[in-house]
């Protein structure tokens, strides 16, 4: 049972830190959900490409550096403690790369990895639908057989980013008339500026346009952009959502460096001796460490063959609830300051950000259903 | 005892009702936000005609009142109906006239309250550097510099908001504690009891000791800084310029101040609780309807819970509110504070996890409820500021 | 809407405190889950009697004052405040007592009421059984028709103060082939030490007998014993849950004067820049208040004519959680002197009281439940 | 880095694990409430025989260690099974004699202690007046008046620990800090953190100065006073007698006691932790066994995410503690006591309530657990006191 990091670890620190301190633009880029600060992440991802660390856990052909878990772990915390900027590619690093790697052919990996790796094109989901919260068997969307590939027909909501983005990935119902509604669904890819593509942004609580709508009218997708057999959507999305990516969704470099900027922030404005405040502050700093801590022993697990299954769930619940209270305890923190929507050093922009965290990838009263069915083995109940 | 709305106050809350459904404050609230504030002007009117500002008037001005325990029940309405402006802060100014027992600048002001001409915004020191919709107010008053009385058991630690006389309000570290020591309390203790982060660094080797300390003043402010959204973006924030016409000053404007703190916390509570009870009706209308695995997402049991829980800080909050607006005692104001901005901050949380993504667009109208939870919540007082208060001897 | 007093309620509460000033017995006596505490508790109940102060909102004829609901709590706040002792005799006034007035005879009110008055006979409750906890409808324990009677048998469980009671009062099935199990219930009251009936004491957390299980063989209750008509007991029992018990089951003043104790002991003992303390300690001061002027409107609408239904659901919940928060602040104030089980002032024991009260008179998961359905009207699910 | 118990490790508590099964510690606990040490007694010298307490105990003294990781892992199972007795305390007087490095007092103990024939309580200034099952002890020793070193923001205001000199324990308010003057903290923080209550009154006159201050003293009380029953019967507290043989003088101890501090608090945490886990297991089973309205109450989904909520606490808490046993610094003990200390007591909250009255019982097993995880919570730093901690620079 140790925490030690090897000695390429150490210089891969090494390496990142001298490489981000040297790069990392100041002050930060605007926001990612406004057009002038998606085209400054845009930039930002093709000078983190330039240096290769836009994706490091990739293979090198497709412009990685083939870093394991641990190392990832390391990146996350160099770049977080940089202050450098948000992932504005994170959908297509995180979800689509995952699931070419596990079921995209080698021409589909050589043709839409390199250019996501740069920035040069990125990704938005395509997951939800207006009647399709957490329940994705009830999907709707769907794509009919066409000459050479696919016409897809339906709507998406909540597909974050699609306000800028360039292609988006999802599940469209191909086989209607399969008796379970698991079946017959799709994984497609396709261009957001295709003809028969109409996206319409969806302004989130502080009036940015952080998802859209997206209304497919007969959108033509070439075979060439299926990701695995037709059909066998359902299973293909979910092979990807249970292994280590339940870690790697939110890095704990992320909250250690979060934590300590709120420590600096209590450091310089708060009176020491007010507890109440202290205690929160203190919650943020021992939360940050357990969720490092959790995410080194899954990635010791997943370092030694293990599976990470329904444990992510604890995660996502964890960082969900964490990250709010974090936010909060800063907007307490700033007092007055912390009122206005572009209050100081992001905070205001980040308790807005962090109350989404319950709801999406599935909201917490789902994954808590599922740690209780699958984790404690309760009997399963209407809900 | 008979502590229920009397059959005169049902009629007036109903018929406030009436009239707001009517003139849609939500897409009033809209244009607000966007810098339009005609059709608040007009909702405004509207409210001046039913007499809701007279409330907060006395009769000798030109109002009905003043008449706290009404003025409560018709804040609980404007918060339900998501009514934009400075609603609170005229009422407060009103107050804080009336408390001042001057008779020149009652007179300018009061009647003008009363009939709906004047909308009036506000900045006590201790509360932040800005002001809320002063755009739009007629009237933007600032009073600077309230020096705190030294409490027992604060040794040579009199001196507080300090730094705010030149009202330019880029100084926020000078207005820390002054909502509270507007109240006389014990200039220690507000600083633990402000969670503003204010605190530190307010300048302890440049504040004027208890003898250096100026008389607090009352002005007019000739204008405004730039505006500045608020997380709800229907409060637009801006600094108050400095200068202007002085209307008052000495140890009555800190008093004065004082009671317009307890008027504005009083409204702010109402108001909040107002806001969370739009909050639940939405959400258990929501949840009643949307389905999710077959059945409507209102039949799951955390679901059920999450709004019980909700509903039980709202009911809990509601006699505090209507109590501290019978008592008007400084500590049941307070408690009605904390009790309803936290009921309705707790009442946004479940709105919005409720609702789910549909509830984090600002396309739905319940954006103007959730966004206006927590500013609620901490204005003319934050919860830490508030227990404080509540413990006070 | 005004909260002022009438001349008569505060010459009322001129008297009370003065008698209670006079009368309260210093130190208190022990706990009355113990043998000792509870006959110096009968001691009680017979001195507050022979004031008349036992029963205050009976009738004059059973040794009351007859004494409204605003009166009450009058006499409740002044009764916690003067720090009066626990009531021994709380089951049989604050539930039997109700449904004698409602649903019992003339004869059984002369005979039952008076010695429950001066604490001559105290009265458990016989509610629960081992297998029906918050589900009463699946009671067991049965009355068998006998002349002149009923014999019962079964076990009932729970039964507060049974170990040292004189008598009990519950339901028991009596007519077994009823198709819906809320009928053929019927309303008992039966001797402890009759013959046929063992008590079998159960200890609490802290090891003292505040409960009891009953074990019944056929033991004789005479048709005088039986409450309202065989085969009503269901009806009867709910008609005195959904009125003003509903507010009466705690009262005010037993949180005003705690949360006022708490206060006494945090300016004794804890530092008031100590703002994490402070603000549960306020939050103590403001929930008592909230609680009092919560009845004080309740009690107001029965007075006005309403009746109080489900929204004792709300007070339910409120109290019990809000009981457990001030305990646990309290021990937090007194440091390593909150740990031993007989700790100062009774906090200790007050904690481990307060431990129960989500649990027993409804659970707060049902009362929830209640809420959500006949208060929110969401639609009923399998829970 | 594998951040994960070595097979070596796992079959050490699985070993323990089955040893401990075989030993009752229920029955063990029950009799060590009703003053009868003796089945307590057999099971610790099982403990010792598996090696447990030769783990804080260095080589050179008999013992295996310092190997605070196996011992955390075997507190985990310590809690996990209720096992009666001061096995924290015995610990944390083994790291005090191996950090205060004198060979006299050190050779004197620790071969007792790993060999398990050495049962020791102790008591440190800062800490309540009370020792631990003294009375079943074999050697109860107490430091005295540690005099904390001023941090750094503290001017003036380096004592602490006073009036424990006497040993009375009567003096409760002379103990508010010195668990965390043991550390070096500053004494100002420290008062608010202790969230004890024992701060105000510690007689800021009487309080000796830095240059008056006596160093501190270990020694071995010659007896205690009568035992009083914690909330949890099986902690039997006593207060130490003053007197007996003095071990070791000067700032030495004071050091040595900071470091017995994160020893206490590492082995409390774990052991809160596996109490914690013993509350969730039971009460998991319990609801998939207990019926209501026709259905497992397991099935409701209240409480599914009650447990779901419980494990969530302890899942994170699982990994600070381990974590704090690898790195053994200061500020992750101090997060690790926290975590695991609240989830306890969450886990103790949400096993009572669903277990509902049968929970409520003495007689149920559940009680041992259920009436140890507040204590533990509280034990060599409360919550309040380990935040501080964790702040400290």
């Amino acid at each position: 049972m140790d925490l030690t990091h090897t000695a390429d670890e150490d210089a891969f620190r090494a390496e990142a830190r001298a490489w981000l301190r040297a790069h990392v633009p100041h002050p930060p880029p605007p926001s990612l959900e406004t057009a002038e600060g998606f085209a400054a992440h845009r930039a930002w991802e093709a000078e983190l490409h330039s240096g290769r660390w836009s994706v490091v856990a990739w293979p090198e052909q497709y412009g990685g550096r083939g870093a394991d878990v641990f190392h990832w772990l390391v990146f996350e915390e160099e770049y977080y403690a940089a202050g450098a900027p948000g992932r504005v590619s994170q959908n297509g690093i995180g979800l689509l790369a995952p699931t070419l790697f596990d079921h995209g052919t080698q021409e589909q990996r050589a043709r839409i990895l390199p250019p996501m790796a740069s920035g040069e094109v990125v990704w938005a989901q395509a997951w939800s639908e207006p009647e399709a919260g957490s329940d994705l068997a009830s999907l709707r969307s769907r794509g009919v057989r066409t000459a050479g590939g696919w016409l897809l027909s339906g709507q998406k909501t909540w597909s974050s980013r699609a306000a800028f983005a360039d292609r988006a990935f999802g599940l469209f119902r191909t086989a209607p008339d399969e008796d379970r509604p698991h079946r017959g669904l799709t994984y497609l890819m396709f261009d957001l500026k295709a003809p028969g593509v109409t996206v319409r942004p969806i302004r989130r609580l502080d009036g940015k346009p952080a998802f859209a709508e997206l209304f497919l009218d007969e959108v033509f997708v070439p075979d060439e952009d299926v990701i695995g057999e037709p059909g066998q959507g359902w299973r293909i999305a979910m092979s990807t959502t249970g292994n280590e990516r339940g870690l790697m969704l939110r890095s704990p470099g992320r909250y250690l460096a979060a934590a300590r900027r709120l420590v600096g922030l209590w450091r310089a404005t708060a009176d020491p001796s007010d507890t109440a405040l202290r205690d929160r502050v203190a919650d943020a700093v021992i939360g940050a460490r357990a969720y490092q801590l959790f995410t080194c022993a899954g990635a010791s697990r997943v370092a030694a063959g293990s599976a990470i299954g329904a444990e992510s769930s604890l995660n996502k619940v964890f960082w969900s609830e964490y990250d709010i209270a974090l936010h909060e305890t800063a907007l307490d923190l700033l007092g007055a300051e912390g009122e206005p929507a572009d209050g100081r050093d992001g905070w205001s922009e980040g308790y807005v950000f962090s109350l989404a965290g319950p709801i999406y990838a599935g909201t917490n009263e789902i994954q808590r259903d599922i740690i209780a069915e699958r984790l404690l083995g309760l009997p399963k109940g209407r809900r | 005892m008979r502590f229920l709305p009397t059959d005169e106050q049902r009629a007036f809350t109903r018929s406030l009702h009436t009239m707001l459904r009517a003139a849609r404050p939500p897409a009033a609230a809209r244009a607000w936000a966007a810098g339009d504030p005609a059709p608040g002007r007009a909702a405004w009117t509207g409210l001046a005609e039913a007499g809701v500002f007279a409330l907060a008037v006395p009769e000798n001005h030109g109002g009905l009142g003043p008449l706290p325990a009404e003025l409560a029940l018709a804040f609980v309405e404007l918060g339900r109906h998501a009514v934009p402006g400075p609603v609170v802060e005229t009422v407060a100014v009103a107050a804080l006239l009336t408390a001042l027992g001057d008779p020149a600048p009652a007179e300018r002001l009061l009647p003008g309250i009363a009939a709906g001409e004047v909308m009036a915004t506000l900045r006590l020191p201790g509360t932040g550097p800005y002001a809320l919709d002063a755009d739009a107010a007629t009237s933007v008053l600032v009073v600077d510099a309230a020096p705190a009385v030294p409490g027992p058991g604060s040794p040579g630690d009199g001196g507080s908001g300090s730094g705010s006389g030149s009202g330019s309000g880029s100084d926020v570290k000078g207005h820390a504690d002054a909502s509270e020591g507007a109240h006389g309390g014990d200039h220690a203790r507000d600083r633990n009891g402000t969670g503003t982060g204010t605190g530190k660094g307010t300048g302890d080797a440049s504040r004027p000791g208890p003898k250096a300390a100026r008389p607090p003043t009352l002005r007019i402010a000739p204008g405004h800084g730039p505006v500045r959204a608020s997380a709800d973006p229907v409060r637009r924030l801006s600094v108050p310029q400095g200068g202007g016409e002085v209307l008052a000053a000495g140890p009555g404007v800190a008093a004065a101040a004082a009671t317009a703190v307890d008027w504005a916390r009083l409204a702010t509570a109402a108001q909040a609780l107002g806001t969370g009870l739009a909050l639940l009706d939405r959400t258990v209308e929501h949840v009643g309807r949307r389905a999710q695995f077959g059945v409507p997402i209102g039949s799951f049991q955390a679901v059920k819970h999450r709004l019980a829980d909700t509903l039980i800080a709202l009911e809990f909050a509601r006699p505090l509110v209507l109590g501290a607006a019978v008592s008007m005692t400084r500590t049941d104001i307070a408690a009605a504070k904390v009790a309803a901005g936290e009921a309705a901050y707790g009442a946004a949380r479940a709105a919005l996890q409720l609702h789910g993504a549909i509830g984090y667009t600002e396309e739905l109208d319940l954006a103007l409820w959730l966004r206006k939870a927590r500013p609620l919540r901490d204005a003319w007082g934050t919860p830490a500021q508030c227990r404080a208060a509540v413990l006070r001897p």
